[in-house]
């Protein structure tokens, strides 16, 4: 660490763009130190999460040697300290997010959980028997399962919206789809597995003319894109912070405020009480109503650095880098003809999650032979079997990028194909 | 001791604290509400008579903590006689302060200079609140005919 | 931190056991290098949250540094490495409690939460109108409204086991209040209020006698105690890793196979499914099952940093410990006429949770003068309001101390208190 | 390439991989179970036809990755002609041994032999494991005389 961290010194410190340097940036990753079976790492799973740059693990380390406590309800000093900490991350969320009010901010696990709070508290509430509730065939299991469930339990139609070839969405029915029976549309801004980036604008508008609500999985697309919540007048928002830069155990529900205050919290206990008397109970007010018990309070404190460091570098930039980058690794794949990309092939269209198959060689082995050479990619359905299904194979191999590749590792990534082929006799 | 633990307890408000004003139950009262700070237990009955516009007595009841027992009877004091559009100014003043914002020159505080010193102890501001945020409420209601239950300020 | 490291070294790292010295223990963990108020920082506030040794914080580096990657389905050396350190925990868990299965142990948020998967699971699909629930007024309201709700939510009556003067359970009428409609008893094993040790195990015998079940609330026990849950043969047990020198954001479900097995999940996506199509899912195994989403991974490694910190200490000297200290604080602060102490008087029967009144001064008054003199004590109703009520007051001060607290720091507190009598000028 | 790797991928597994047995569906089958590694994606179907005691015919079909078809077409390769009892035996030896337990010297592996490279691959002995599970399963169902539906080894 200690010479990454003079490397770090004498460049300078913290980013400042002009120009974007993923070498540069690699060097705030202490994990860029290690080697994969005696390789250097070369890291292309992102989209599971990203690795962590050295502000947030010193944040997290401050936080547990000098402010840690218990939030809210202390009178001393710490806990004074780790309350600040706590609450100055979810203002920055909501800032973070396009400006929404800090309220509107729910700390959650994870990117799961806030959409299960959503279709727990939010959904038995309001979905009935023989309404609808739209996702798409490109969901994460976790927009898929809580409204598959939510339809058993209330008796209400799951429709899909379908996907073209080319993994685009397929609007064409859509005024079909969504009609006035959809109560909640619940759909991803970027595919985990195609890249692609749905019209959520779009989508949204159509949704709240038939009256029906929204909820944007942000899971892939508020760590690699500009989000404007607030523009899009999206009614809820769910994204984790591990999958930006961010400690593991947070993620962030955000809700308009007037939805949030009619739902009933799904967690009972400490924190999220007004008043409880031995028959008797008053919620807390927003957002500590939907957080009960001792929270991440160290995540929360670290995730706040890793917004200030993606905040530096500028999310336009971000997505400018990843945008080239995209397009540099599907050049880089068309040009090998036993490898079939999925998902669009426009990079406007879509992020840097790449899932691919090569014409022989099965996505476990691939993964096995590529981390030997230092290169981590990921086989498998990347939890969207259905989708996987209709792609028509059993698992993709799947490369994703964010701020700390290059081009370099794209190469790497085209040679070690190449070796596979030879390496399994496929040439 | 240090400074700002002095600046938070300064005499005149562990003085309110210790003989709090405002303490006699009412005959009649116009004006009724209740406030609450859950996290801390602290509870609050307020009573305000009315002569015209104007506040011709007053009852503050508070079990809590020496800011809010002393902010109560501060408040006390305070708009006894005063007319309501003269009280709504004074408590927004108030809350400004307590949130840290500059008082206006014209305005003279007396013994409410003394609650300036929570502005330190950020998780004190809410117990100098109660009694305030119990009187805005009271007043509000008042105005759009609604009725009111209990106040908090979390 | 540099010389506090330095000190460590030479005082010959991790601590062995023969006498148990807290101010060696006190090394380990790098916020009492701090002042508060220009004061040496003096925590008494343990049972809100414990403080972090050295050790746990460098487990949370190394992992974000070197092993950082999402768990299962990854086939690179990355993901091998995240998923071994967290099932490790898993797997010491499972043995720190008394040697339970692995499968048995769910990772959830905090000792809440795990309550809330019972009351919600199991209890949703078990008890029904006319059924009883049995808690005690001394609870958490983490193990209070959980049941409140449920007993709403189906109709089943939410009985309380009393409490004698004392602050003891009052078990005179325990066979009236535990009968055969009882379905489940939940209650703590430790007062975070009044310090009181429950005779559990009684509990539970006539429990499973009427043929009830128990879940313990062990988030004040299992930091403090021996506890051996098999022994105990208890359903269920909840707590949290913050409250024993763990990371914040990541607590423990202990259930019995058979019961978990049976039990629904109630967060859906991914990890806890083994199969799912457009139209059907199919849960994953246990432990998994519980387990939604991408889960606290660090928290996991470094809670399991912590447990060994504790078992090197030995759960049997650190009670040891406490007791003794617990004994010495009870008898000073009982020659202070001005403090009335809540809870039993024989420390064999409590921990060292210890809330207590001043004749004159509030305890928020009380709290903000210790904390400038940088001791940190709590002072509201410690979630436990109902109890709070009972006790005739509106709040109290609480001092709670773990194995890093001395002699000393109960002297600075009796100091402490005598000074606010004249500061406050009541002398 | 890394000694580990060249380990998993031996030429003998390669080739059962790329040329697996059993792959003929049966006329008629007494046994019948379906194996999934549902995080891998891997679905395998085996029939199994009885001659008294013994393995007359197997058929085996996966999908999925070198490692689990190879380990697939080995079980077929090795079961057959063999009695339930021996077939029990092997099934728990190579069991043991992908979990990294010792084989008995009395054991003579053959191809098997080859599977033991998959230990140094933790997350890639469940696809060494699936088609044994599945065969255990169908056994183990079969002697109970209950019914089975489809084995999974996570
Ligand atoms: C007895 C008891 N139960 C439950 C809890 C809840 O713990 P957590 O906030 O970590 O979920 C606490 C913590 O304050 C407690 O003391
Ligand atoms: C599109 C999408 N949604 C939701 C999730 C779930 O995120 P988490 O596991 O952090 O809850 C993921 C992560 O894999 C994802 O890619």
């Amino acid at each position: 660490m200690k010479s990454h961290r003079q490397i770090l010194e004498m460049s300078g410190g913290v980013p400042t763009v002009t120009s974007f340097k993923p070498e540069r940036i690699k060097l705030d990753f202490p994990i860029f130190t290690r080697t994969v079976h005696g390789k250097p790492l070369i890291y292309l799973d992102s989209a599971a999460t990203t690795q962590k740059p050295q502000v947030v693990l010193d944040t997290i380390e401050k936080y547990y040697s000098y402010q840690n406590a218990n939030v809210h309800r202390g009178l001393h000093t710490l806990a004074e300290e780790a309350t600040a900490a706590y609450e100055a991350t979810r203002t920055k969320v909501a800032e973070f997010i396009g400006g929404v009010k800090p309220e509107e901010v729910i700390f959650t696990r994870n990117a799961t959980e806030a959409i299960n709070i959503v279709a727990q508290s939010w959904g038995e509430a309001n979905v009935r028997h023989g309404d609808r509730i739209v996702i798409t065939q490109m969901e994460h299991h976790a927009n898929l399962v809580p409204w598959l469930m939510l339809s058993r339990k209330t008796g209400a139609k799951l429709k899909y919206i379908k996907i073209t070839g080319d993994g685009l969405l397929d609007l064409s029915d859509i005024d079909e789809i969504i009609d006035s029976r959809t109560k909640i549309v619940a759909l991803t801004q970027m595919s985990n597995v195609l890249g692609t980036i749905n019209p959520v604008e779009e989508i949204i508008e159509i949704a709240h003319k038939k009256g029906a609500m929204v909820l944007i999985d942000g899971a892939q697309s508020v760590p690699h894109l500009p989000v404007d919540i607030k523009a899009l007048h999206a009614d809820f928002l769910a994204f984790s912070a591990h999958k930006m830069l961010g400690p593991t155990g947070i993620g962030i529900l955000y809700g308009k405020q007037e939805f949030l205050e009619k739902m009933e919290p799904v967690t009972y206990g400490g924190e999220m009480i007004s008043d409880v008397r031995f028959e008797s109970v008053r919620w807390n007010t927003l957002p500590w109503k939907f957080e009960a018990g001792t929270p991440h309070i160290a995540g929360a404190a670290a995730f706040g650095a890793a917004l200030q460091y993606l905040q530096n570098l500028g999310m336009d930039n971000i997505r400018r880098h990843e945008l080239e980058l995209t397009a540099y690794a599907l050049e880089r794949l068309a040009a090998l003809d036993f490898i079939k990309v999925f998902g669009p092939t426009d990079p406007e269209k879509r992020g840097g999650a790449i899932a691919f198959a090569d014409n022989d060689i099965h996505p476990h082995d691939l993964a096995t032979f590529l981390d030997t050479l230092g290169i981590a990619v990921r086989a498998g359905h990347h939890c969207a079997q259905p989708l996987t299904k209709l792609l028509g194979v059993s698992s993709t191999t799947r490369a994703s990028i964010y701020i700390y590749n290059t081009t370099d590792d794209i190469d790497h990534l085209a040679d070690g194909l190449n070796e596979a082929r030879k390496y399994f006799r496929y040439v | 001791m240090s400074d700002d633990l002095n600046n938070l307890y300064r005499d005149i408000l562990m003085e309110h604290y210790k003989f709090p004003r405002g303490r006699k139950k009412l005959e009649h009262a116009d004006i009724h509400n209740e406030g609450q700070n859950p996290s801390c237990g602290d509870e609050l009955e307020m009573e305000l008579q009315l002569d015209g516009d104007k506040i011709k007595d007053i009852y503050v009841s508070c079990v809590g903590c020496a800011v809010s027992v002393a902010s109560g009877s501060m408040l006390a004091d305070t708009i006894k006689g005063k007319t309501l559009a003269e009280v709504k100014k004074i408590a927004a003043v108030i809350r400004g302060m307590l949130k840290g914002e500059d008082v206006p020159d014209n305005i003279d505080l007396g013994d409410l200079e003394s609650l300036r010193g929570v502005k330190k102890f950020p998780v004190r501001i809410k117990c100098a609140l109660l009694s305030w945020t119990t009187l805005i409420d009271a007043l509000a209601a008042r105005e759009q005919g609604a009725e009111i239950r209990t106040s908090t300020t979390e």
